[in-house]
């Protein structure tokens, strides 16, 4: 790998560290108009963190190191995360590092350590998060990994450039399979983070709430990392399924500044949609029953082997 | 053959080595000194010889040796080739670890005499060596019921305790079942020729049926020792029974020993594979992966608990072995490969990973007095050493990158992957369920992991007593962090290793990956552009990522941090008690694979005073399975029993009968 | 040789009374009286042997006849009649699995004997051709009466009328075993009877009974 | 000579114990005699590896390795048995439960008992043995009424009427056999019993007369081996009689009593061509193990337990002999050797656990690897031996057992392994709980023989590593004699 595609990547991973917090804002906002609400503003998000970072952090008596390190390794997870998803184009050096399999490995180790911190403190929240944290993972994760795998059939590989570019090139190439894969994704990424119908990210009632449960003990510089960490989460799950499902416009293979040039504005022309969507969605719907959740995740991870079998069936 | 077999002998040498050490234990067998400080550092270094032995022969030829023991026409045959090299890898460099550990473990006896727990606990790992290196029937036989009958022993240390002799007896009954099963399988295999030497099964021809039966024989011996359901209700009682060191060997090495049967019989001493044994043992995999996880979820004692992920992880392998077979049956060497070289990398890992946190657990154990979960928590203070590296062994076992459980995982799921290349259209469409399967596996087993760890190291101790706690000790020490390297070296590393591995696959499947393998930091099994995994420079960047991270937000920040009692959410008193409790984090588990349990609840009445809480969950093989089996001898001795009333007329009758019948039967 | 002819008439006479004999002692409820009929059989033997030793002039017979007639035929019922005095059995009598079916059953083992011994005394080269089945009928008779009975002393005449019933096949059948076999046999059945006899008295110090009834304790309960 | 010896010093031994047995020293010339027999013994063993089989005393005596290997575990057996009957009837008069006047009786009796199972032996004269047999019987029918109790007077009663009966039978085919024999033999002189001239001429003898001959004789001789069903009296006697006295009846009789069995096979499968003999014996082989097997599961009584075991031992030895075959044979002897090897110390051991407990009653015999560790571990290593666990040589017999029934017999292949795995659960379930757990039993009061348990189970564990090269073409020397 030359100078130049080591540039492009670190670009592309400032980019969406940068961008995440916006994207956030961005749906808050849009809720904020369906409400019929003027809303905080699109960077609202990049106030909070900074006032976040500024404060003193308060912390539990009997917290263990480990509470400590947990919100830095959430945030580095995420970034290694953005590095490897192809977000403006697929030429990544750092997508040898981690295949698909191994970003949802990425995404479930921060998961695992999310949840050891919120046991960390062993107040009664706490441990109820963690617990419905992972039993949210534990479905979610093998859905996406049998979207990814439905992706990696019709691409026979795993690497996500790879997927990309098959799927980018195959122009009109129509696959019923991604359909239920797509449906899948969507469910897996309103679980995974946090979203109606499965938790309400701006509910502060304890009984009800999944992840603010399990960063209720972080504050200042920690719950900054945190909610940032968040905000990135949600944006690499926005472009993963860009990239998989609307892959048009990214740049593939030997990319010249043109298609770059190209693929920002397309990439930034899709998040602003994909926000809308989310907006729209969480505010049709009501948030479900915790007890629910596994249902719908179930759901989810039916209609990802369904797309699999569909796939083998027709062979497309 | 080689000239010389210099490595076969030294491996010998060691074994028996081994077996000095524990007879050595006999000179002071009453003194704890002698025996921990003396003997079981030496055993180590014993151990560590071997791995560096087992590395050196993984490169040469095999090497084949004969003793003139055993049988007048049957003498010892030993044999050295990759596969055994590959498994006497896993024990040597296991036994390392765990030999340390017990020399600091060790302290008072475990109700036995140091010394003859010295003897049980070597002989166990010599007959463990010779069971690898047996090269003929008999002394596999001899070495395969030595290693369960020494087991046997070192389970029952503790046998005033009668749920501990239940789980010895039902051990030993179940491996001696499983041990005649293998006779049979021997005596099938032979193939006509009589000959009991591998070498001679190896040439055997025999018809599809007949191998098929060899096959399931083996499937059904070594199953009973690895654990494979339906004949793995030994093992959650027999694991936590042991003195942890022991459960270690057992769950980490052991069961391992197992898998090595399988794969010598099947790719190596039967001459076809067919493809629905694949299907088969792949089928029971699973069933024994799901099973052993979910029960594991819902288990309050930790070594329970640990025993049931092992039957999880022997699922995994089992799996393994069943894409293997179908692969080398389809006739796919390179994909067959890719499933073998999977296998046998879970089975390193689940060795280490798994006996770190089963001395880990022992580390507790001593400390607290305590195994069960409800009672434990907050560890974390008291005791970090065994916390921290637990910790390592936690996110091994749950397979997350970059540690070394992913990497299994990582290939076997590519080698899932594959399957649609094969030639027969329903395997194609079944196999995509079993690779959701395996996924669906993983996550638990992470859930499981939190579980455990989270609840023994993490949270407020949830009894007055644990604050009492010590650290573990420096020989314990250096045995817990000899296996976490272990774990974290396979996980960054994993293609030196997976080179090793070739030698395997060359030898059983004429095939290997190792064109692939030549960026000693990517992990490329079949070609970059459709699959890669490069661990080093993973666990690099995070690495790289918390630091700046952490000095960033020093530099540009502050570090103030000021320290509060933990936000109650307005409730004023905070107690221990309101931590989730091991059964309140398996309830999810429970409530949604409920069929697969068989519970026996007591609910508090909304009015009662003084609620209670139980809930039992139990197997449904023991009463479906077992018991059934159980009935049917008693009614038949019973019937025996009528034969015999002590009347001496009736007797004299029988004798007259028998006469009168023989006489007419022989005119 | 008329001589031949008579004496074999003579044996088959003899066999024809030990199967009488067995059957009488089958149906016999009195023990002293069982003793005497024993002690019958035992003459009966005795004189068959003499027959077989007189015709055909064989020398180690006459020893074994003599032997029969100290043993079977004066020393056990003596000894018998003085254990019952002794035991104060003698009035003891005991009720049979009902006559008529032990009879019937006797029958039938006679049948089976016969046919069993057909074949084996065609190729016999000896005066005595059908004795062999007699024999063997009166052994499987003597097992039978074992059966059925239920006192202790019924039990050892049964046996010791086994113990005739082979030595009449050993002596009608093949002239007679070789000497020292005969001796270290009869040395067996005196030395035997002895120890019976010190049984005897065990079991009346324990059982106060020598009914058969009481040793029935050892069983798989 | 050293036959002279052999047979000679067990008589005049229990001669000269009859007559001093009161005295304090018995025990001690007890154990010499037993020594001195030994000793003939090996000497005798020497001159058969020596020179081959050997005749004497007009053909009466005949010592081929077949008999001579038994001869040597004969006189093994009995110096161990009376090296661990010393202290234990010691004991057993402290115990107030024998006087000097049965200690005397035991050890004449002891004495004439390994005489008499010597003579049988070592005789050539199939009339002999017969002879032999039933004052083997009578001698330990005294031996087993030992103690007078009314179980013991009962036990005895039963097993002398049963052997004596079935011995009867015995006598009948013996008489059968001689009546083939000499119409071949001609019946000049008594050479028609002697089994060498049998063996020679075994091919022209009478095929229905012989077969009828075995019958008698199985019937018979099987009723000494216990053979199912004709095995009743052997728990009894084995359970009432002194722990000695079961040692030996497990020991040397069962084996004797087979070994004159298969003697009679070897002739009649020379006269019979269609393979009668082993047929039988395989069906009465198995018959024993199953049934034993699952008898084993009701025992309450120690000493009942092993009882069974040893006739489901004898079961599959007979099974192997009835195969036939040289792998076979070599292996039913083998399994005869470490049989009795193991079990005789599995009843010592026995014998100190029950003095302990006071009782025979399984569930009164609590921990006794804690309260007395060697007697646990003797009983735990001995039957773990007996259940035939590798490394102990009474798995390489089995294996060799399984083997040639597989190839020759499959279908009695999983009768045998049901039989083998039903015994296992029974005896080991029991013995776990004796051995191991808490216990409320005191510490014998004098110290266990124990030395004769380990140097037997010592050479058991050899057996199953390391057959000698001599020692195992010793084996097949017996095992082509058999055929």
């Amino acid at each position: 790998m030359n100078v130049v595609t080591l540039i492009t990547q670190f670009t592309e991973v400032i980019l969406a560290v940068v961008a995440a917090p916006l994207l956030m804002g961005w749906v808050n906002q849009c809720r904020a108009w369906l409400q019929n609400r003027r809303g905080p503003g699109v960077l609202q998000p990049y106030r909070q963190i900074r006032k976040l970072f500024h404060k003193d952090a308060v912390m539990a008596a009997n917290a263990s190191p480990l509470f400590r390190l947990v919100p830095y390794v959430q945030f580095a997870a995420m970034c290694l995360a953005a590095a490897i998803i192809p977000s403006l184009w697929t030429g990544l050096p750092f997508a040898v590092a981690a295949d698909t399999i191994a970003l949802v490995g990425l995404f479930a180790t921060a998961r695992v350590f999310l949840a050891l911190a919120a046991m960390d403190i062993g107040t009664a929240f706490g441990s109820m998060g963690a617990r419905r944290e992972m039993l949210v993972g534990f479905l979610a994760e093998p859905a996406l990994l049998m979207v990814f795998f439905t992706a990696s059939l019709i691409s026979h590989s795993t690497s996500l450039p790879t997927i990309v570019e098959t799927l980018a090139q195959g122009r009109l190439a129509i696959y019923p399979s991604l359909a239920f894969a797509g449906i899948a994704f969507l469910m897996v990424l309103l679980a995974e983070n946090a979203r109606i119908p499965v938790d309400n990210p701006v509910s502060h009632l304890e009984l009800t709430m999944i992840h603010e449960a399990t960063v209720l003990e972080y504050s200042a510089r920690h719950l900054a990392l945190i909610e940032w960490s968040v905000a990135l989460k949600l944006f690499n799950y926005t472009c993963i399924g860009l990239a998989l499902f609307f892959p048009w416009g990214l740049a593939t293979g030997a990319h010249s500044l043109r298609d770059l040039l190209l693929a920002i504005p397309m990439t930034g022309l899709k998040l602003l949609a994909a926000g809308f969507g989310l907006a729209l969605i969480e505010s049709l719907n009501a948030k479900m029953r915790i007890f629910r959740a596994p249902e719908f995740l179930a759901t989810a991870f039916l209609l990802a082997v369904l797309g699999l079998l569909v796939h083998l069936l027709l062979g497309s | 053959m080689t000239g010389h077999p210099t490595d076969l002998i030294s491996i010998t040498a060691l074994a028996c080595g081994w077996l000095a050490i524990g007879l050595l234990g006999f000179i002071r067998p009453r003194s704890t000194g002698w025996v921990a400080h003396g003997l079981f550092p030496l055993g180590a270094v014993l151990g560590i010889a071997i791995t560096a032995l087992a590395l050196v022969a993984l490169a040469h030829p095999a090497e084949t040796l004969i003793l003139p023991l055993g049988l007048p026409d049957l003498h010892f045959q030993l044999r050295l080739d990759a596969l055994s090299a590959v498994f006497l890898l896993l024990i040597g460099a296991t036994a390392a670890g765990i030999s340390i550990f017990s020399a600091g473990y060790f302290r008072s006896g475990e109700g036995a005499a140091p010394g003859l727990l010295c003897l049980q606990y070597h002989l166990f790992l010599a007959s463990m060596v010779v069971v690898v290196i047996a090269d003929d029937a008999y002394l596999f036989m001899v070495a395969w019921e030595t290693m369960a009958l020494s087991s046997y022993f070192l389970v029952t240390t503790q046998h005033r305790l009668p749920e501990i002799r239940r789980a010895g007896f039902i051990y030993l009954l179940i491996a001696h079942l499983g041990a005649i099963g293998l006779l049979l399988c021997f005596g099938v295999m032979q193939g006509g020729n009589w000959q009991f030497t591998f070498e001679a099964m190896r040439a055997a021809q025999l018809t599809p049926v007949w191998t098929s039966a060899a096959f399931f024989l083996a499937l059904l011996g070594f199953g009973a020792k690895a654990g494979l359901v339906p004949l793995h209700v030994w093992l959650p009682e027999a694991h936590p029974a042991a003195p942890s060191p022991v459960s270690a060997l057992m769950s980490g090495v052991m069961l391992e020993i197992a898998v090595y049967g399988v794969l010598r019989v099947t790719f190596d001493l039967l001459h076809m594979q067919l493809w629905w044994w694949g299907l088969v043992t792949l089928g029971l995999g699973l069933f024994t992966a799901l099973f052993g996880v979910v029960f594991a979820a819902v288990q309050t004692d930790m070594k329970r608990l640990l025993a049931y992920s092992s039957i999880e992880n022997i699922g995994i392998i089992f799996l393994g072995v069943g894409l293997t077979i179908i692969f080398h049956a389809f006739h796919m060497p390179l994909l067959a490969a890719l499933a073998l070289a999977a296998t046998l990398y879970h089975c390193l890992n689940h060795a280490f990973s798994k006996s770190l946190l089963f001395l880990s657990t022992g580390s507790v154990l001593h400390a607290t007095r305590e195994r069960s979960l409800g009672k434990l928590g907050g560890l974390i203070h008291r005791m970090p050493w065994v916390a921290w590296l637990a910790l390592v062994g936690t996110l091994a076992i749950a397979g997350l990158p970059p540690l070394n459980g992913f990497v299994s995982e990582w290939l076997l799921l590519q080698a899932f992957l594959f399957t649609p290349q094969l030639p027969h259209s329903y395997i194609n469409m079944l196999l995509p369920m079993g690779a959701a399967a395996l996924a669906l596996v993983a996550a638990l087993a992470a859930y499981v992991m939190v579980k455990f760890y989270g609840v023994i190291f993490l949270g407020q101790p949830r009894e007055s007593t644990l604050s009492k706690a010590q650290d573990c000790g420096r020989l314990e020490r250096i045995g817990l962090l000899w296996l976490a390297a272990g774990c974290v070296l396979l996980g960054i590393f994993p293609v030196p290793l997976l080179a090793l591995l070739n030698g395997v696959s060359r030898e059983l499947l004429g095939a290997s990956l190792g064109s692939q393998l030549q960026h000693w930091w990517l992990l490329a099994p079949i070609a970059p552009e459709r699959a890669s995994y490069s661990p080093a420079v993973f666990m690099l960047s995070i690495v790289v990522l918390v630091a700046v991270l952490v000095l960033g937000v020093r530099l540009f920040y502050h570090g103030r941090v000021r320290k509060a009692p933990p936000w109650g959410c307005g409730f004023p008193l905070l107690t221990p008690r309101m931590q989730d409790t091991a059964e309140g984090f398996g309830q999810p588990i429970r409530q949604i694979f409920e069929p697969l349990f068989r519970m026996r609840r007591e609910l508090p009445s909304p009015f009662d005073t003084s609620p209670h809480y139980r809930v039992q969950v139990e197997d449904h093989f023991w009463y479906a399975l077992y018991m059934p089996i159980a009935g049917w001898v008693r009614r038949i001795s019973n019937l025996a029993g009528a034969v015999q009333q002590g009347r001496i007329s009736v007797y004299l009758l029988y004798s007259f009968l028998t006469l009168v019948a023989l006489l007419a039967f022989a005119l | 040789m008329p001589t031949l002819a008579f004496s074999s008439q003579l044996i088959n006479l003899c066999a024809a009374l030990l199967l009488l004999l067995s059957f009488a002692m089958l149906s016999q409820r009195r023990v002293l009286t069982l003793v005497d009929l024993f002690a019958m059989q035992g003459g009966t033997l005795f004189v068959s042997i003499m027959v077989v030793a007189w015709s055909t002039g064989q020398p180690h017979l006459y020893y074994s006849a003599a032997l029969t007639l100290i043993l079977k035929v004066i020393l056990l019922p003596l000894i018998l009649h003085r254990l019952i005095r002794r035991l104060g059995a003698q009035w003891e009598s005991e009720t049979l699995l009902n006559t008529p079916i032990t009879m019937l059953a006797g029958l039938l083992l006679v049948i089976f004997a016969f046919t069993l011994a057909q074949p084996i005394s065609q190729l016999a080269n000896t005066v005595t051709r059908g004795t062999l089945g007699i024999a063997l009928a009166v052994v499987m008779l003597a097992f039978l009466m074992m059966i059925t009975r239920r006192k202790a002393v019924t039990q050892v005449i049964g046996f010791l009328a086994m113990e005739n019933g082979l030595f009449f096949a050993a002596t009608s059948a093949t002239y007679g075993m070789p000497m020292v076999v005969e001796l270290g046999v009869a040395l067996d059945v005196l030395v035997s009877m002895v120890i019976l006899g010190i049984f005897f008295f065990h079991i009346r110090e324990q059982f106060d009974s020598l009914d058969l009834h009481n040793m029935e304790s050892l069983k798989e309960d | 000579m050293e036959l002279l010896m052999l047979l000679g010093l067990p008589l005049l031994g229990s001669l000269l114990l009859a007559l001093i047995g009161r005295r304090e020293w018995a025990p001690e010339a007890n154990v010499l005699m037993s020594a001195g027999t030994f000793a003939a013994g090996v000497w005798l063993t020497a001159h058969v590896i020596a020179h081959g089989p050997m005749l004497v005393w007009h053909e009466q005596f005949f010592i081929d390795p077949f008999n001579v290997f038994l001869v040597i575990l004969t006189s093994f057996i009995g110096l161990t048995t009376s090296l661990f009957s010393r202290p234990y009837l010691r004991t057993e008069e402290h115990h107030g439960r024998l006087n000097r006047r049965q200690l005397r009786l035991y050890h004449s009796m002891f004495q004439l008992f390994i005489f008499t199972m010597l003579l049988a032996l070592t005789t050539n004269n199939m009339g002999i043995l017969w002879v032999a047999m039933e004052a083997a019987t009578l001698t330990t029918v005294l031996l087993v009424s030992l103690y007078r109790t009314p179980a013991s007077i009962e036990a005895a009663w039963k097993y002398f009427i049963l052997c004596g009966v079935g011995l009867a039978q015995a006598l009948f085919g013996t008489i059968l056999l001689y009546f083939a024999a000499e119409k071949v033999l001609g019946n000049a002189g008594s050479t028609a019993l002697l089994w060498t001239h049998l063996n020679e001429v075994k091919g022209q003898l009478e095929p229905t007369v012989l077969s009828l001959a075995f019958v008698f004789m199985l019937v018979g001789y099987g009723t000494k081996v216990g053979l199912a069903p004709l095995h009743n009296w052997l728990p009894d006697a084995h359970a009432e009689g002194p722990t000695p006295v079961s040692a030996v009846l497990s020991g040397l009789l069962l084996n004797v009593a087979l070994y004159a069995v298969v003697r009679c096979k070897v002739l009649v499968e020379g006269s019979v061509r269609s393979d009668l003999a082993g047929n039988l014996m395989m069906g009465f082989g198995l018959l024993s193990l199953v049934l034993a097997a699952f008898l084993l599961w009701r025992q309450k009584d120690i000493k009942r337990l092993f009882a069974y075991s040893s006739i489901e031992h004898m079961g599959i030895a007979t099974f192997a002999f009835g195969m036939g075959g040289p792998v076979a044979n070599f292996a039913a002897l083998l399994h005869m050797t470490v049989h009795s090897l193991t079990k005789s110390s599995l009843f010592f051991t026995v014998g100190h656990a029950t003095q302990k407990a006071g009782t025979q009653v399984m569930d009164k015999i609590r921990g006794l690897i804690t309260s007395n560790p060697t007697v646990g571990w003797g009983l735990m290593l001995g039957t773990l031996a007996i259940l035939g666990m590798p490394p102990f040589g009474v798995f390489t017999s089995e294996f060799l057992i399984l083997i040639t029934a597989m190839r020759e017999h499959p279908w009695a292949t999983p009768i045998l392994l049901l039989g083998l795995g039903v015994a296992f659960g029974a005896i080991f379930s029991r013995v776990q709980a004796m051995v191991f757990g808490e216990t409320s039993l005191p510490r014998l009061p004098h110290p266990p023989a124990l030395v004769p348990v380990f140097a037997q189970l010592a050479l058991v564990l050899m057996l199953g590593l390391y057959i000698p090269p001599h020692l195992a073409a010793w084996y097949r020397e017996a095992a082509r004699l058999i055929g």
